[in-house]
């Protein structure tokens, strides 16, 4: 019989994935601190100032990341959401609670540094411009998500709940991504594309890519420790719990 | 009707709804639903008269000047212009040669008189060595053109 | 076809019927549009001229708001008496019952308003081109509203607090129907072409009129668990 | 024939039953029994397929029952705890509307008939709000007599009601038994009724 590589099913029962989780949660904690330090390091000390907009500029190393992983964390969330609802399965529904809080910080994160940078480059806190406003709901649907996923007491209708209105407003991603090019916005286009190579100077990319790498394992990282405690709160009268978490 | 039928039914309706709203957007897009106007859409009287609205473009070359409080510059999309008049402090960001976007109205003498302006930057990123390195690149190509 | 429009028909009237047994709700939703129009020029001043400015954008937030006022109770009666368990048991579709309750949640709420819509506009001294856009614009507006909104009522349906995180989840999804709505009086106002608001309000209207009572049905089997 | 297989019901964090396998063949009843909140309802609601069971299988007639919704409900007739009744419509509007909403079309006299068959004559167009807990459970019980079903699940249907009630409507279950049909009903009270069988939970 061939065995398969890696038995998925196993790993999508809350009681194997805890003890793993346990496991690669220092690693990821690792890979954070290590990539935001030398992320930090080549932003502040390493890239060269630009012709436009002198050192203030260096926001972006925070901004964009930010608002990268606020759009990915969204399309996780609501393809864990997707899972949820097709195969009923109670790690997915899990997963996606545990993502939206760190979703929702980018989110914030995001519009703050955006802000602060608009001011001295544009010349104003905040305009209503198709960029701006899309990314201001999805920062509403993280807060909407968390806010009726602690109204409901059952978990499993939580979940569901939860899961329907992430995979509603998931057409708001392409929306914002898109939106510097469907429309002539205030908003810069995007440096970095699928399609086109960088516009920028190579060790800003490196310092923007590596900040990017440092916020996802920190994503992964809180993922994991929330869904560790989901798991311990949802799980608590089952024996497995009882024997090897609380110990 | 058979389930697989009605399945059949619901799927091609749902892929000609999404036709139909495709179509739509698309239509929309072709038409104008922008944050500002260039000056060849003011030029050919496509921005709103008697009310405020903005106008985004390149502040051209040469045409900044200064009186007490009060700046005059042309903004262009490369084929039409237009005469900014405005009184403030201009961002940080605003230069010759550099994108902008200024919110006001046409008055009644035909001049555009700003509310507010914003300085937009583009999507490159580059230390002052490597951009005076294009620009001099640039300026070569133009003076090698006849 | 007569699997679609019989029950559907069937949906729609009995709501009609219980909405006309309780007639003050009726003109509540109506009154409340009226009062919030009314209420924002005494707040910003009397200027003629900044009241056109702001006009599209008021009425197309007192009619979201008022549309909202109801949509709790679209399913919360209902769902409290047992009639929604015997509607998800019905040999009839439970999506197209839920169809006609959305529908007849439209009649109630969203015509009114629509109808309303231009008189007040009067009040904003929009000319008569403008009046008839704004109609337009809330006659494809209204019905993504009561459509996006359903399924936030079926999403909070027995939620303690239901009200408030109704809004909290609903408003952000408005946005955009406000946004072209609004934006399509506002272009007419200013002399320009409405067709790219009004083609992005139809598309919204044609893809929540479809998706709409389907995620709201399946909203609707989760409360029921 | 309605059949259930390896039933587990959860709610909350609590298993309520596990297990559970029964068979139900045509012209039998079943008497779910058990002490107040050992899941008797929810293992009312998991079989018209309004909840989902942990795990588990119901068939109606060899077919799953979420396999072709529309065939079961078809067959189906519930009555929950709840009375499913508007308080500011009559009974006969009542009755008429949620007929008309499972798409059967009902005359007023039928209605108006089946009214008076369960003792309501006279309170046909009297608004629901004014009736009794007992008439309000009957106005509900009417719906047994004009809607044609063969399984019929009925949550507590003798609670608030009086002797000839409850004879009439021991009398109208057993004449639905004799028709080749089906019931399952949670009572508290002891049933005289024939070809029955009992689960106690």
């Amino acid at each position: 019989m061939n065995a398969p590589l890696i038995n998925w099913y196993k790993f999508s029962s809350p009681a194997t994935f805890y003890p793993l989780a346990a496991k690669l949660i220092p690693w990821f904690t690792a890979a954070t601190i290590l990539l935001a330090a030398v992320g930090l390091w080549i932003s502040f000390f390493v890239a060269p100032t630009d012709a436009q907009q002198g050192e203030g500029y260096r926001i972006i190393f925070v901004h964009v990341a930010a608002s990268w992983m606020s759009m990915f964390i969204y399309c996780v969330m609501a393809f864990w959401s997707a899972m949820c609802l097709s195969f009923n399965a109670r790690l997915s529904g899990m997963m996606a609670s545990a993502l939206a809080p760190t979703g929702a910080m980018f989110a914030f994160l995001s519009l703050l540094t955006g802000s602060l940078w608009g001011k001295p480059m544009w010349g104003a806190w905040w305009v209503w411009d198709a960029r701006l406003t899309s990314q201001l709901i999805l920062f509403f649907l993280y807060l909407g998500f968390i806010a009726l996923q602690s109204a409901i007491d059952d978990p499993r209708r939580a979940d569901k709940a939860g899961a329907i209105l992430s995979l509603v407003g998931v057409i708001n991603v392409p929306i914002i991504y898109f939106s510097v090019q469907w429309w002539n916005t205030l908003h810069q286009g995007a440096s970095v594309s699928m399609t086109k190579s960088p516009s920028m100077a190579q060790t800003m990319l490196w310092g923007m890519l590596i900040m990017a790498l440092a916020f996802w394992a920190y994503s992964i990282t809180m993922a994991l420790l929330r869904v560790r405690c989901i798991i311990l709160e949802r799980e608590m009268t089952n024996e497995w719990v009882k024997k090897n978490a609380l110990e | 009707m058979k389930p697989r039928h009605k399945r059949m039914v619901l799927i091609l309706a749902a892929l000609a709804v999404l036709g139909v709203a495709a179509m739509l957007v698309l239509n929309a897009f072709r038409s104008n639903l922008v944050f500002f106007y260039t000056p060849t859409q003011i030029a050919n009287g496509e921005a709103p008269h008697n009310k405020p609205f903005r106008i985004g473009g390149l502040v051209k070359t040469g045409t900044l000047h200064r009186d007490g409080v009060t700046a005059y510059f042309t903004v262009t999309d490369t084929s039409k212009d237009t005469i900014v008049k405005y009184t403030g402090i201009l961002p940080d960001l605003f230069r010759e040669g550099r994108g902008v976007v200024a919110e006001g109205r046409i008055g009644d003498d035909g001049q555009f008189t700003a509310s507010e302006v914003l300085a937009k930057h583009d999507e490159n990123y580059m230390p002052p060595e490597a951009k005076s390195a294009v620009d001099q690149a640039q300026q070569a190509m133009k003076t090698l053109k006849p | 076809m007569s699997a679609f429009f019989v029950p559907f028909k069937q949906s729609v009237q009995r709501d009609l019927l219980l909405a006309a047994r309780h007639k003050t709700e009726l003109i509540t939703a109506l009154f409340f549009f009226v009062i919030v129009v009314n209420l924002l020029p005494l707040g910003v001043g009397p200027d003629p001229e900044l009241l056109r400015k702001i006009a599209p954008g008021i009425l197309w937030i007192g009619a979201l708001l008022a549309t909202l006022l109801g949509m709790q109770r679209m399913f919360a009666p209902d769902h409290a008496d047992g009639t929604l368990e015997q509607m998800a048991l019905s040999p009839q579709s439970f999506t197209v019952l839920v169809a006609g309750k959305i529908t007849a949640h439209w009649l109630v709420a969203g015509v009114p308003v629509v109808l309303m819509a231009p008189l007040l506009g009067l009040q904003f001294d929009l000319s008569a081109r403008s009046l008839w856009v704004l109609t337009l614009s809330l006659l494809l507006g209204t019905p993504v509203l009561s459509l996006i909104g359903s399924v936030g009522a079926a999403l909070t349906l027995g939620v303690r607090g239901g009200g408030v995180l109704l809004s909290l989840l609903i408003l952000p999804l408005y946005i955009p129907a406000l946004i072209f709505g609004a934006g399509a009086v506002e272009a007419d106002l200013a002399g320009l072409s409405i067709e790219g608001h009004m083609s992005l309000l139809a598309a919204l209207a044609v893809l929540s009129a479809f998706f709409g009572p389907w995620v709201t049905t399946f909203a609707l089997r989760i409360a029921l668990e | 024939m309605l059949s259930v297989t390896q039933l587990t019901c959860q709610r909350g964090e609590r298993v309520l039953f596990e297990g559970l396998n029964f068979e139900l063949p045509e012209a039998q009843w079943l008497h779910v029994c058990g002490a107040n909140g050992c899941g008797k309802t929810s293992l009312l609601r998991i079989l018209t397929g309004l909840a989902e069971p942990v795990s588990g299988t119901i068939s109606w007639n060899g077919t799953a029952i979420g396999e072709k919704r529309e065939v079961f409900h078809e067959d189906l007739l519930y009555l929950g705890h709840q009375g499913a009744l508007k308080e500011e419509l009559t009974p006969l509007e009542n009755l008429t509307l949620s007929l008309g909403m499972e798409g059967y079309t009902r005359g007023p006299k039928d209605v108006a008939e089946a009214l008076h068959q369960f003792g309501l004559r006279g309170r046909e167009h009297l608004p629901v709000r004014f009736l009794s807990a007992g008439q309000r459970r009957r106005v509900l019980l009417t719906r047994l007599l004009l809607r044609p079903a063969r399984l019929w699940i009925l949550d507590e249907p003798f609670t608030a009601l009086d002797v000839h009630a409850v004879a009439f409507l021991t009398e109208k279950i057993s004449a639905h038994l004799e028709t080749q049909g089906t019931v399952v009903l949670t009572s508290h009270q002891p049933l005289t009724l024939a070809h029955g069988q009992a689960i106690t939970l």
